[in-house]
């Protein structure tokens, strides 16, 4: 029984918590500018706003991409470990992940190319290079920072020998958490971490100025609602992740929230202030820096591991 | 009915095909495609039922076996849906081409070899059968003539110098065992004292290398497969290149066996490690090339060699999930390179031969049915849950990580990632963004064109869902060849192998679909729209000019795109060059007349008596 | 370098008036037929540069006034003397009914845009200009707009007085 | 928020939304649009009225036309005003828009911009500043609480009117109409 309630409660508490993120992120960057910046729950009316439109439609595929996308980051939500340990029982099932059981980091790392991939398809059907253009980028970025993303996590699995997050997540309780473990790929996963989110240093796959928004470039009423909280479950996913892997998750859902909303304000700091990197910069940015390091630190563990 | 009724009626078959052809076109396409599918339903009837028996006593002294075992039965069954479904889909494709006959003739007579191969219980019988499927292919290739000529001649030239290398191998093997029927050769080379030799190995592991494209022998896939009608091309990507990946699972696992395989090569680099990172670099590297390419079937080819490098790291891992691994994903890439192949061909059947990237787009509005099998095909390349290639590339990952080989799994994963893009720039240049004018009207693929790309996408989506289906067989065979089998339930993996369950994958993503589909009901319907009615900034979008293709991938294009020629075939090339240079001059010697002859032949002569008189001889 | 100018000017073409420059502005006023002659001349003595074609309406006389600014390039800012920094407005008078004259694109090339503009907002027409087509209106007038007989008042009520209200 | 906030909330969720998330189309003619960098920036900042600009029609409601429009610019105008979703607010800066303004018998630009397109609101001054535009923008509010603001609708209701006065402004035009157009008969008969 409980497991129903995990399986309605994890992908609500993402979309809440991204969507108040996402306004706490205008308010940072409105404080950062000395401007007072929208209220906290902007994105909530934005939302609502957008859903009362009704916008164009370029095809069907034009429509499901956006779906397919919301669709795959709430289920990716489903298989991440927000908070609570095997011992305590906050929600009488321990570890609040309803379906840790039957898919471990490789089926999360594999669905979080579901998102991107169907907002591809999307903006690829709506007949507007702005968006093809859009779609290149982010398929490039993808690429820039996914070396480095799976270098990271192939070091904590290998680290800790096992595929399953939940289990990564209990070792860290126990052992110390995995930045003090695996610290050159804790660095490395924060310094991607920008472009895993698309924020500012690495705004270019929605530039506005540049390509009308990218892939949104056609996107309006409800399609652009659901890419709003497609955004809002992308911001949480990638900062739950980023915590469960390095920051040792939550003992509850209280500490991991806030454990996330440290990470989350760092991001926003560097998003608030750094101007826009070309593509080809960001590539070689991404495949010298955080590469070099997580490949460092993969090189350790091994040796360490068959040492 | 037995592995020998099933030969039988594969070549008569092609036999027949032709000599009706001669009568009627009709009954020929009517003709091949009940014998295809007669093929299908009698090896789905054989299975589970291990047969072996000698079909010709002694052919020079050997007796040749036939073989229907797990592993035999797994291929067969892929060999012949494929080409089944290859057949059907040539009905369209060739009609009203020339030379018809001998087109059907050779596509069903290379199905027919491969099945020969993968049922031969010998190595004698298999080589025969290998060299029949390599000329077959020949003739297929450079079906088209002109550059498909040269295509198929590079072809040619590897398959020969794979096969003397395989027969090389066979020799040796007669001569140290005198038997060639695998099962007591199996039992021998293990009891035998001393270990496999290497050379031998790296002799068979030439031949297959050649036929499964792995990267230095890879040169000649990306021609013969551009150059090919698209039916076959589907075929020779689908099956043909996993002869070689059956070839190497054999003679690895079947003949010499996991105890031994492990001893192979030198103490500190063995024989599998070393095929394990060419595994790893036939991924990288064709990926990338595939990103930058323009012609479709080009890009899908590089692709295919892509893909291979999985499997033969898979292969190479020797361990129980490794090889399930392997097999499943021979069993899914057979599946996607042919419905992409085959949908790249229905495109190109439909607007008269275009598979140039740059020129198409669109297509989505005039060929659904073909853009949703290919977005399907897609998607399982790539592995994306829900479908059958992410519980492969799962297998494949999970071994890796477990056996602590993390670079190599970098590797793998890093050419999925290149995959995703290669995969959107063929969907999005071909079916999305703007259409043009002149394909405004176009009507979509004809029924037998469309049938095969949903046959292959309901597979694609049932194994993908319950690859348990699959999985019990591989299990199976697994166990046969010398591992603890995989015990796999019906959607996915107990505890101990590791957590995955794709059913409450699928059942999650459909609740959440649903949810979505709902929340979005509330709000108003959008209104359909042309694709001129896109932003243009307040101007009109300017009609034709308005479709991003041409460079897809430019910033990757501009820094990666100097290292990733093709440095291996130009090498074969300028080493082809020289070596022409050297026979034109041995080429002088033979001049012609017959007066240099009998001049040659009384030097001949003068030679040898002088050499006799001083003693030497 | 400028007296030594007007003399040659002088000398050299007859019918030709220049008045004496008060701050370096030289006006040379020259029959229309002889234009490309003089700008050729021009151009050669170091004024390289045609910054601008003006054109003036006298109605009451009528004729257009067609006014050709010329410069030169400095040849580096640093040594720039007073007397060098020199502009010649050659002037030309062309009839009002049919405005023709001969187009000095050979002579300057970056003449054509002003040449199409003069074309569109005046109606004087350019012999010999490869594409006399409009440049920034989209539509013909039977007066070109930039003429003093155009009655702007009366062209605003005949084409935007006549669109018709929406009503709530 | 206080109560009555709450009720209008509940009552029409829309309409309330429409007004705290009004996302600009800055269509940039005339001299107005360098009066649109001090709205948005740091010292009179309209993010806090949930003003934010967007890249493309698209996305937005509210269409700011920020100076006079010239004959050319009329057919971006009307084309992007098409392309936006449909419950939407157009505002115009300065008196050029409303009677042709300094340019009042200039042979190129539009005199009466509400002639071609609904205008719900306009914004005195030649250029207003920042403050101006935000007492235009509450104004607007008032205006969407008083269902005053339809433009969309009106445009709907009458476009054979407008699309005829655009081609009159404009001679053909090159995309099709929005709405169907019912051609005379039925527009008597109706």
């Amino acid at each position: 029984m409980t497991r129903i309630i995990q399986l309605v409660l994890s992908p609500l508490i993402a979309l809440v918590v991204g969507v108040l993120l996402l306004g706490l992120s205008r308010k940072i960057i409105a404080r950062i500018h000395r401007r007072y910046g929208p209220p906290i729950y902007q994105p909530v009316i934005d939302v609502i706003r957008m859903m009362s439109q009704r916008s164009i439609s370029h095809g069907s595929l034009f429509d499901l991409g956006v779906v397919f996308a919301l669709a795959g980051s709430l289920v990716t939500v489903m298989f991440i470990p927000l908070g609570g340990t095997q011992a305590c029982q906050p929600f009488a099932h321990g570890v609040l992940c309803p379906l840790s059981s039957s898919g471990g980091l490789l089926v999360v790392m594999y669905l979080m190319l579901l998102g991107p991939l169907g907002l591809a398809l999307g903006a690829g059907d709506s007949a507007n290079p702005n968006a093809s253009i859009g779609v290149s980028r982010k398929l490039l970025l993808a690429l820039a920072y996914e070396v480095p993303f799976l270098l990271v996590i192939l070091a904590v699995m290998s680290h800790y020998e096992t595929i399953s997050l939940t289990e990564i997540v209990a070792r860290q309780q126990q052992a110390g958490w995995g930045a003090l473990s695996v610290p050159l790929s804790a660095v490395a996963a924060f310094l991607i971490l920008p472009a895993m989110l698309g924020v500012r240093p690495f705004d270019l796959v929605s530039a506005p100025q540049e390509i009308a928004s990218g892939p949104m470039a056609e996107y309006g009423g409800r399609s652009l609602a659901l890419i709003k909280l497609y955004g809002a479950t992308h911001l949480f996913l990638v900062i739950a992740l980023f915590v469960d892997l390095f920051l040792g998750g939550g003992v509850n859902l209280a500490t991991f929230l806030l454990k996330m909303l440290i990470v989350f304000m760092a991001v926003e700091m560097i998003n608030a202030v750094l101007p826009r990197v070309k593509i080809e910069d960001a590539i070689k940015f991404c495949w010298k820096w955080p590469a070099g390091l997580a490949l460092l630190q993969m090189a350790i563990t091994v040796l360490s591991k068959s040492g | 009915m037995s592995a020998q009724g099933i030969l039988i009626t594969a070549f008569a078959g092609a036999g027949l095909s032709y000599a009706l052809g001669l009568t009627s076109a009709r009954l020929r396409e009517v003709f091949a495609i009940v014998v295809s599918v007669l093929l299908v339903c009698l090896i789905a009837i054989t299975h589970g039922q291990g047969a072996e028996h000698v079909y010709y006593p002694d052919f020079l002294g050997l007796d040749l076996v036939l073989r229907m075992d797990a592993l035999a039965w797994f291929f067969a069954i892929t060999v012949s849906m494929v080409g089944c479904l290859s057949v059907i889909f040539s009905l369209h494709y060739v009609r009203g081409k020339e030379k018809e006959n001998f087109y059907y003739f050779a596509l069903l007579l290379v199905n027919a070899a491969m099945l020969g191969i993968v049922l031969s219980g010998d190595l004698l019988s298999f080589f025969i059968f290998w060299e029949i499927m390599s000329w077959a292919a020949f003739l297929l290739i450079s079906y088209k003539r002109g550059r498909a000529l040269d295509a198929g001649l590079k072809y040619v030239i590897m398959s020969i110098l794979g096969s003397c290398a395989m027969l090389l191998a066979l020799l040796y093997l007669y001569a140290n065992y005198n038997t060639l029927v695998i099962s007591d050769l199996a039992q021998q080379i293990r009891s035998a004292a001393g270990g496999f030799p290497l050379w031998v190995m790296l002799a068979f592991a030439l031949g297959f290398g050649i036929k499964c494209a792995l990267i230095p022998l890879h040169t000649w896939l990306p021609d013969a497969h551009s150059e090919a009608p698209s039916p076959f091309s589907a075929v020779l990507s689908g099956i043909l290149i996993k002869m070689g990946i059956y070839g190497f699972i054999l003679v690895m696992y079947g003949v010499v066996g996991l105890k031994l395989l492990l001893e192979v090569g030198a103490p500190w680099l063995h024989f599998h490690t070393v095929l394990c990172w060419l595994g790893a670099i036939t991924i990288l590297i064709p990926t990338f090339i595939a990103l930058l390419q323009d012609d479709a079937k080009r890009l899908l080819a590089w692709s295919s060699i892509g893909q291979i490098g999985y499997i033969m790291l898979a292969i190479g891992v020797a361990t129980s999930l490794g090889l399930a691994g392997a097999l499943f994903h021979t069993l899914n890439h057979a599946v996607f390179k042919a419905l992409l192949f085959l949908a790249v061909g229905a495109v190109e059947y439909k607007t008269g031969g275009v598979r140039d990237l740059n020129r198409l787009g669109g297509l989505i509005r005039r060929m659904p049915v073909t853009f949703a099998c290919a977005l399907i095909g897609g998607l399982g390349l790539i592995g994306v849950p829900l479908t059958s290639g992410f519980v492969s590339k799962w297998l494949i990952y999970k071994t890796l990580i477990t056996e602590g080989h993390p670079f190599l799994a970098l590797a793998a994963l890093v050419g999925t990632w290149g995959a995703i893009l290669y995969v959107y720039k063929l969907l999005h240049n071909m079916f999305l963004g703007q259409l043009p004018e002149k394909y405004a009207n176009l009507e979509a693929a004809p029924f037998s064109m469309q049938l095969p790309l949903m046959i292959c996408g309901f597979i694609i989506v049932l194994f993908g869902i319950l690859p348990g289906i699959p999985l019990s067989v591989i299990g199976g065979i697994v166990g046969t060849l010398g591992f603890e089998p995989v015990t796999a339930t019906l959607t996915g993996f107990g505890p101990q192998i590791g957590p995955l369950n794709t059913l409450n994958l699928c059942a999650a993503f459909a609740g959440v679909l649903l949810v979505i589909v709902a929340f979005r009901g509330i709000a108003a319907r959008p209104k359909p729209v042309s694709q001129d009615d896109s932003y243009a900034a307040g101007a009109a979008a300017p009609a034709g000019k308005y479709h991003h293709t041409v460079r897809f991938y430019d910033p990757l294009e501009r820094m990666t795109g100097g290292y990733l020629r093709d440095w291996v075939d130009q090498f074969y090339l300028s080493a082809a060059g020289k070596a022409k240079g050297v026979f034109n001059g041995v080429r002088r010697i033979y001049t012609g007349d017959v007066r240099t002859y009998v001049m040659y032949i009384v030097a001949l002569l003068t030679f040898l008596i002088f050499a006799h008189t001083a003693g030497w001889l | 370098m400028i007296s030594s100018l007007q003399e040659n000017l002088e000398a050299t073409f007859k019918g030709v008036k220049v008045t004496a420059p008060e701050d370096g502005r030289m006006s040379v006023s020259v029959p229309s037929d002889s234009i490309p002659v003089v700008l050729r001349y021009l151009k050669g003595n170091g004024l390289d540069h045609m910054a601008l074609l003006s054109c003036v309406d006298w109605i009451e006389d009528g004729k257009f006034e067609l006014v050709y600014f010329l410069t030169c390039y400095m040849p580096n800012n640093t040594d720039y003397a007073a007397d060098q920094k020199l502009h010649v407005l050659v002037r030309t008078q062309v009839p009002r009914d049919n405005p023709g004259i001969e187009s000095v694109i050979g002579v300057f090339e970056n003449i054509e845009p002003y040449e199409r503009e003069i074309h569109e907002l005046y109606g004087v027409h350019f012999k010999g200009h490869p594409r006399l087509t409009h440049l920034l209106l989209e539509r013909d007038y039977e007066v070109p707009p930039f003429r003093k007989d155009f009655d702007t008042r009366q062209y605003v009520e005949e084409t935007f007085g006549s669109i018709p209200p929406v009503d709530e | 928020m206080d109560r009555n906030q709450i009720t209008k909330w509940l009552k029409s969720p829309g309409k309330m939304a429409h007004k705290y998330s009004l996302h600009a189309v800055y269509f940039c003619t005339g001299c107005g649009i360098i009066e649109i960098p001090p709205v948005i920036t740091a010292r009179w900042d309209a993010e806090r009225f949930g003003v934010i600009p967007v890249a493309t029609p698209r996305q937005g409601n509210l269409f700011m036309i920020t100076g006079y429009v010239s004959v050319k610019t009329l057919k971006a105008i009307i084309r992007t005003y098409e392309q936006m979703p449909d419950p939407k607010y157009t505002v115009a800066f300065g008196s050029c828009p409303i009677n042709g303004g300094m340019y009042w018998d200039s042979y190129n630009t539009i005199k009466h911009l509400d002639k071609y397109i609904p205008v719900d609101g306009w914004i005195a001054g030649c250029m207003p500043r920042p403050e101006a535009v935000f007492v235009g923008v509450t104004h607007l509010w008032t205006l969407i609480d008083k269902e005053m603001a339809n433009g969309y609708i009106r445009y709907k209701k009458k476009y054979a009117a407008y699309r005829s006065n655009q081609e009159m402004a404009l001679g053909e035009l090159d995309w099709p109409p929005l709405y169907p157009i019912e051609d005379e008969t039925e527009e008597e008969s109706k």
